[in-house]
């Protein structure tokens, strides 16, 4: 499957150089095999697309593969479509855990809730002064 | 250069050359302790050379502890009933005793809690160290107590009951987090 | 409000008119304003009690004027009736003194009413010598025949009946004091005579109805029958 | 007969024992034989102690308190003042000790009050009963302190008839 | 409580407190009076109740209407005492002490009618105690404990208990009456040391309700203290409802920086949050008041806090720093602006460690102008004789003094408590009182003179029937407020005080002139040689300005150069904090450890309840900080090292609660500016109780001050109001 490279290159990344059946590839760009020779965890793993590189995460798997994947259910989306709402939101990685700067305005900073015991003073608004 | 932008550069140059001096300062301080650890270490080797049996307890001098016994040696003289030894000739030899023991319990303390990163005589100078730590005491009491809790770190060394973590953070003191000393530092840190 | 209190008030109409029946007209201990009673009820001395006051700050030393508090307050309440708070205050400009003293002395004194009274003020006594001879039969009378409850004036304003505690006239039992007068050894038949005698204006007879001149026994004496001794009588020989 | 034969050989085993070991110095193993020993045999001899001269006070080097709360806290000897909202002056006769405020914050997440400084509770549970006491406490702990003298009470002596004075202003015409 | 044996000599050494009580400084030692009190003998003055000659010899008798500082009531009957030999129980607190009187405090016929005293007043009270804020320091509480029965008789489902309804006193003093057993101290506080006469008893029996019978506002600028007073949660402080309980509260001995008598507080204080502020005795200063300002201005303290250093960005929006930038700038500019065209100007909080390091800061940048916001005369030695700016004799030397002349202040709303002390002197002795200034409700009867600087030529002059008063009294004492000797005519009126102070001085020791600061921290800054005012600073176009809580608005841009560098350290965003270009926060006066020194100069230690909010830090430390960035560092880096500096100064600054008497009053009076006849109007500007509320940063921004200015002011309406004319009818 793509040569000694692409060997080498999955080795690199995922530590371990498998070959399943290729089951499915979801919008992300994942790609989903199975191989069921080996026992209930191991036997059905993602590769995730070389765009990501390292910084794969399993938050990346979005929900309707997240069900087969995990083996919550044994068919896969490609064989049974999982039912979805509208107000379903579109899946987006969590990069609370992501170090690094808060680009995206999504990472959750934890914040005191308590009462703010003391107020402060706020300066008046900008003065036309020199 | 809008105001505010010059003093950002000047307050980040003032930081960098703050910066330099940290190094320069700690540089120098490396080369210090590894200068005393060194003439420690020829010390002890030739203590243990020179084993004469009346060695001097140099006095240490602690500038601040001193000030403050000379404050307290106002207070009158008391009699107490001893510990165990009696006179100053048996804590003494008490504490000798406990010392010889200690250094030959060294090699193995040094092997068996992973301190091979310093050489064993360095070793055996920061052995010595923690003794001639507290030189400064008289009170016969006090030296027997001391004597009782190093026959306890022994006995806890030999099985092991401290962790090599636990022995450099006491003897070496290495993570724990120096608390500013100087006004400015105290002042930023806010913590006073 | 806390829950204390709120169990409090489902008790207190039962406590308040209990005490308010034996307490007369007093009222509450704290001023409320109501269309009689507010500040701006006119209240002013008449010429002759003007002269009657300085007449009694005259008896009291200099600086001592408080101490005419009482007799003002009285002339206040004859002149107008009742006390408005108007009144207080006029006495306690008149004698230089917080008015907060004045408020003090008047609720304290049961006799100075605050509330507004009738012309005539039934105030039949309650207490137990009074109560043995019957008095709360009078009291019923009264209530049938003027339609109202004790501590309460008829519409007209003419009469307010009030239980009040001993006047001191229990050899007369059952007795009512209407304005200064006491009507004693009542029967029920005799007070609806006297009150309407007062419903049409004239002045019924006072002192007791039983016959009685004041409070002799019926059946004429029954000691000190025999003469006075006089003077000289049990002296010591050698005095004598 | 297997059984018989073991105890035999149990039976065995113990007279090899008692005849080997010479009987005297046998460990008594039998409670029977248990003998009963004296207490300071046991112990080793104490040696008879004489009373020792101790001039300073050290007991502060092997306390383990860490440098900084012993050189550089000044302490306060006081004794704390009447409560306004009380009567009694119960709470007034002991002698306290204050140390100088140190580290207090308020957590930044929960907002609970913290402090980094492990004698900042002394003040609340530690009486003395006489300054003197309270003075050699700070000397052992090595602290500076300063003494602060209590505002003494004054009883000037009071009377319930110049309520009623004639002619002087302290005539109160209230009650 | 009129003294017996003549007037206590007044020993100002400390040591001597304790035999003073007991000596009768009188001519002639009154004979003692020999009492047994449970069997031990005391000798003691013949003038003394029971109850004070158990107190000496250590027995503390339960007691509910007496107090030490009012009137002696006797209509709680708690402290009932066995004499011997006579029938009934004996009130203690009423009853002066005879000669070979035995005493039982603690018999079985002293418990039982304790006990029968303790039924009867449980009876009409609530059983509160849950919601009751007093509980925990209630002394009906503790003596229902150790002297009450474990049961009672009331048959409430037939009498039912007595309920009363709330008053309405104001927004300071939450009232709940059920819970009032009628002790009447309220009402003796209301009337003798507020002269407050609305107060008292209406009804009687259970009827009887203590409140003003009419609703009204308690119009008095000490009415926080019957909270202290009352011994039952009847009144308890409105703004610390339902806060804590005392046994969580931590408590701190620290001084008031509201007004210039530098009155003992305790600051109770929880997890870090200053919750109330109460008083703590001290009978040279302010016996056991303080003023409603002291008490209740502390909820300013948590709105319009500066908590982290701003500087002025180039677009002129002040923006949040950090403390290196904020130093940073503060220090560059420092250095650059020549030492001439700086200046510091202190506020009127600001504790004496600031003032000692910025004075030093700047002296090291060889700049003089260190200046205190609040103006004071240059005149007869100005700043440099203390003769001049302080209360040269005691406080409690009021007490003794049998004629007073007030010029130019109204000491009911500049210090309350030194007010307080005035009323008693003249309620309990026939002390004459001349007031030089406005016609206004002082609590106590005096002659007016007149509301300009002629009068005290009258004075001089011996003109007038209070001239011969003050000419023939035995000590006379003047005082004068601070804000009379302001402006151009001040010099003149000090000299002609001082003239006339020498004049009626009799003996060595009384000063008889007495200066009442208006500023807790104007004494301390006099002391250690500020400049007083900002006059000098409108000479030069000052280029750097250094404000520390000054937020009277007395600088405005428009004296300064156009390009003019502020900057503002203090606690509050007010005036000062929108002039600035750089923000330092600092600490309030209950969050650091601070010198004040009070208007008489006696210097009284500060100690921190909390520690400053958010990045603010203590004051002098910001000085110090600034120092070092600067490149000039000042010695000290531990307040002793800077306590150390200020012995050098000013010894008296470390010896605390010492008076020290000041001289050179003779050569103050040299130096004198005598002889200018111009005429300065003498009228004080705090003439009604709306003005006593909001004088400084932390009142104005306190809610309750605002809110308890607004009911003064309303009050002034309520009909109900006494006249001012029966008052002071009344009063002349």
């Amino acid at each position: 499957m793509g040569g000694v490279k692409a060997a080498l290159r999955k080795r690199y990344l995922m530590d371990v150089t498998r070959v399943g059946r290729h089951v499915g590839t979801d919008k992300f760009g994942n790609r989903y095999y199975e191989d069921n020779s080996y026992f209930i965890p191991r036997n059905r793993w993602v590769e995730f697309p070389d765009k990501v590189w390292l910084d794969y995460d399993a938050s990346q798997v979005p929900p309707d593969w997240h069900g087969w994947l995990h083996h919550i259910t044994d068919d896969p989306p490609t064989v049974k479509e999982p039912l979805t709402q509208k107000w379903v939101l579109e899946h987006r990685e969590n990069v609370s855990i992501v170090p690094g700067q808060n680009e995206g305005g999504q990472k959750y900073i934890p914040y005191s809730t308590t009462r703010t015991k003391t107020l402060g003073w706020q300066p008046a608004e900008k003065k036309e002064q020199n | 250069m809008s105001a505010s932008g010059v003093v950002q550069r000047q307050l980040k140059d003032d930081w960098d050359n703050r910066e330099y001096e940290q190094i320069i300062s700690d540089n120098i301080k490396n080369i210090a302790n590894f200068l005393s650890s060194f003439e420690l270490s020829c010390r002890s080797k030739l203590a243990v050379f020179g084993s004469s049996s009346n060695q001097r307890r140099h006095p240490f001098l602690n500038m601040s502890s001193t000030a403050k016994i000379a404050k307290t040696t106002a207070n009158a003289v008391r009699t107490v009933a001893p510990v165990k030894s009696t006179n100053h000739k048996d804590a003494r030899l008490a504490v000798l005793q406990v010392y010889k023991e200690f250094q030959r319990l060294t090699p193995k303390f040094w092997w068996d809690f992973g301190l091979q990163d310093m050489p064993l005589g360095v070793f055996r100078a920061v052995i010595k160290k923690q003794f001639t730590k507290n030189a400064q005491l008289t009170d016969v009491r006090v030296i027997d107590r001391l004597v009782g809790e190093t026959h306890q770190h022994m006995y806890s060394i030999r099985y092991a009951f401290y962790n090599p973590d636990h022995v450099r953070n006491y003897l070496f003191a290495e993570n724990i987090e120096a608390k500013p000393k100087d006004f400015l530092s105290k002042f930023l840190n806010g913590k006073e | 409000m806390s829950l204390a209190s709120s169990v409090m008030r489902m008790q207190m109409p039962r406590v308040t008119n209990l005490v308010a029946k034996r307490g007369g007209a007093t009222g509450l201990m704290v001023h409320r304003d109501t269309k009689e009673n507010n500040l701006n009820t006119k209240f002013k001395f008449s010429e002759d009690n003007e002269k009657r006051i300085k007449a009694i700050l005259a008896n009291y030393p200099e600086g001592h004027k408080v101490a005419a508090l009482i007799p003002l307050l009285d002339l206040a309440q004859r002149q107008h009736g009742w006390l408005p708070i108007t009144a207080m205050h006029e006495v306690a400009r008149i004698l230089e003194v917080p008015r907060m003293r004045a408020y003090e002395v008047a609720t304290f004194y049961t006799m100075f009413n605050r509330q507004p009274v009738g012309k005539y003020f039934l105030q039949v006594c309650a207490t137990t010598p009074c109560m043995l001879r019957g008095a709360e039969t009078i009291t019923e009378t009264i209530e049938k025949k003027l339609g109202i409850h004790a501590g309460e004036s008829t519409a007209d304003g003419l009469f307010t009946l009030a239980e009040v505690e001993c006047l001191g006239a229990c050899v007369n039992a059952p007795m009512v004091q209407i304005n200064d007068d006491y009507y004693e050894d009542l029967t029920p038949k005799d007070m609806e005579k006297i009150i309407d005698e007062l419903k049409a204006g004239k002045q019924p007879m006072k002192g007791p109805y039983s016959g009685r001149l004041a409070a002799e026994p019926f059946g004429g004496l029954t000691s000190l029958k025999e003469k006075p001794t006089g003077p000289g009588y049990g002296l010591q020989a050698a005095l004598k | 007969m297997l059984r018989t034969s073991i105890l035999r050989a149990i039976q065995a085993g113990k007279c090899v024992r008692m005849a080997s070991s010479g009987g005297k110095d046998l460990p008594a193993t039998r409670y029977h034989e248990a003998k009963r020993v004296e207490v300071d045999e046991i112990l080793e001899k104490t040696p008879e102690k004489t009373p020792v001269k101790v001039s300073a006070d050290e007991t502060m080097d092997i306390s383990g308190v860490p440098l900084e709360h012993i050189e550089t806290r000044t302490a306060r000897i006081f004794k704390p003042a009447k409560e306004a909202t009380q009567t009694p002056w119960g709470n007034t006769l002991a002698w306290r000790i204050e140390l100088d405020n140190r580290q207090r914050w308020e957590n930044p997440l929960m907002g609970w009050s913290s402090t980094g400084d492990p004698l900042s509770n002394i003040s609340m549970n530690m009486k003395f009963a006489s300054k003197e006491d309270a003075v050699a406490f700070c000397e052992k702990n090595r602290w500076d302190y300063d003494i602060e003298e209590p505002n003494a009470r004054q009883i000037k002596p009071k009377n319930y008839g110049q309520n009623y004075s004639w002619n002087k202003r302290s005539r109160i015409g209230t009650k | 409580m009129h003294r017996v044996g003549g007037q206590v000599a007044r020993a100002a050494a400390r040591a001597t407190q304790q035999q003073r009580t007991m000596a009768a400084a009188a001519p002639a030692a009154p004979k003692k009076v020999e009492v047994f009190i449970d069997g031990k003998k005391l000798l003691c003055d013949p003038g003394m109740t029971i109850l004070q000659a158990c107190l000496l010899v250590g027995v503390e008798i339960p007691r509910f209407c007496y107090h030490d500082r009012l009137s002696i009531a006797g209509n709680c009957r708690m402290c009932l005492v066995e004499v011997e030999k006579s029938i009934k129980p004996v009130a203690s607190c009423a009853m002066p002490v005879m000669n070979g009187m035995k005493v039982k405090t603690d018999s079985d016929f002293v418990k039982k009618a304790r006990e029968g005293v303790m039924e009867f007043l449980l009876t009409n009270h609530p059983l509160d105690c849950p919601i009751c804020d007093q509980g925990g320091e209630c002394d009906l509480q503790d003596q229902a404990m150790t002297h009450g029965s474990d049961r009672g008789r009331l048959q409430s489902r037939y009498d039912g208990k007595r309920a009363v309804e709330d008053k309405n006193i104001g927004p300071l003093v939450k009232t709940v009456m059920t819970r009032c057993i009628q002790c009447t101290r309220c009402v003796r506080f209301a009337n003798e040391v507020a002269d407050f006469p609305d107060f008292g008893t209406t009804g009687r029996g259970s009827d009887m309700q203590i409140g003003t019978y009419v609703e009204k506002f308690f119009a008095s600028e000490l009415s926080g203290n019957i909270i202290d007073i009352c011994p039952v949660g009847a009144l308890t402080n409105k703004q610390y409802a339902f806060t804590a309980r005392p046994w969580e509260t931590r408590k701190t001995e620290s001084v008031d920086v509201m007004d210039a008598a530098g009155s003992n507080i305790v600051l109770t204080h929880r997890t870090g949050e200053l919750l109330r502020v109460i008083p703590k005795i001290n009978d040279d200063i302010n016996e056991e008041w303080i003023g409603d300002q002291s008490r209740f201005a502390i909820d300013a303290l948590k709105v319009q806090r500066l908590l982290t250093p701003f500087v002025r960005g180039a677009d002129g929006q002040l923006k949040p720093a950090s403390w290196e930038e904020a130093l940073f700038t503060v220090a560059a500019k420092m250095r650059e602006t020549p030492a001439e065209l700086k200046a510091a100007v202190v506020g009127g909080l600001t504790d004496v460690e600031t003032m000692v390091a910025l004075k030093d800061l700047f002296n090291r940048f060889n700049s003089e102008n260190v200046m205190t916001e609040e103006e004071y005369p240059e005149t007869s030695g100005g700043a440099d004789l203390r003769s001049n700016y302080t209360f040269n004799d005691t406080i409690s030397a009021v007490e003794s003094s049998d004629a007073l002349l007030l010029v130019g202040t109204n000491p009911r709303f500049e210090a309350p408590t030194i007010n307080a002390r005035i009323r008693k002197t003249f309620l309990y002795s026939d002390i004459q009182i001349g007031v030089i200034g406005a016609q206004t409700n002082l609590t106590y009867e005096y002659d007016y003179l007149g509301s300009t600087s002629k009068a005290i030529d009258d004075l001089l002059a011996g003109k007038g029937d209070f001239a011969k008063t003050l000419s023939n009294a035995k000590n006379p004492m003047i005082i004068v407020g601070a804000e009379a000797l302001q402006g151009e005519g001040g010099a003149a009126v000090l000299a002609k005080l001082q003239q006339l102070s020498t004049k009626l001085s009799k003996d060595k020791n009384s000063k008889v002139l007495n200066v009442l600061q208006r500023w807790a921290g104007m004494t301390g800054a006099l002391d250690i040689g500020y400049k007083a005012g900002t006059a000098s600073l409108r000479k030069k176009p000052i280029k750097f300005l250094y404000l520390v809580g000054a937020d009277e608005g007395k600088i405005s841009r428009s004296n300064l150069d156009p390009q003019a560098f502020v900057v503002y350290q203090g606690h509050h965003g007010e005036k000062g904090a929108e002039l600035a270009d750089v923000i330092l926060p600092g600490a309030a006066y209950t969050e650091k450890e601070g010198t004040y020194v009070n208007t008489e100069g006696r210097s009284q230690r500060g100690y921190p309840a909390v520690s400053p909010p958010g990045e603010a830090r203590t004051d002098w430390k910001i000085v110090r900080a600034v120092s070092e960035v600067a490149g000039k560092t000042l010695p000290y880096n531990e307040i002793k090292e800077l306590r150390a500096r200020m012995s050098e100064i000013a010894p008296h600054l470390v010896r605390y609660r010492d008076f020290e008497p000041s001289s050179f009053s003779k050569q103050a009076l040299e130096l004198a500016q005598t002889g200018s006849s111009s005429e300065k109007e003498l009228v004080p500007k705090q003439r009604d109780l709306p003005d006593y509320y909001q004088t400084n940063v932390i009142s104005r921004n306190s809610q309750l001050m605002a809110a308890t200015k607004r009911a003064a002011l309303d009050a002034r309406e309520n009909p109900y109001m006494e006249p001012a004319v029966t008052q002071a009818a009344a009063r002349a």
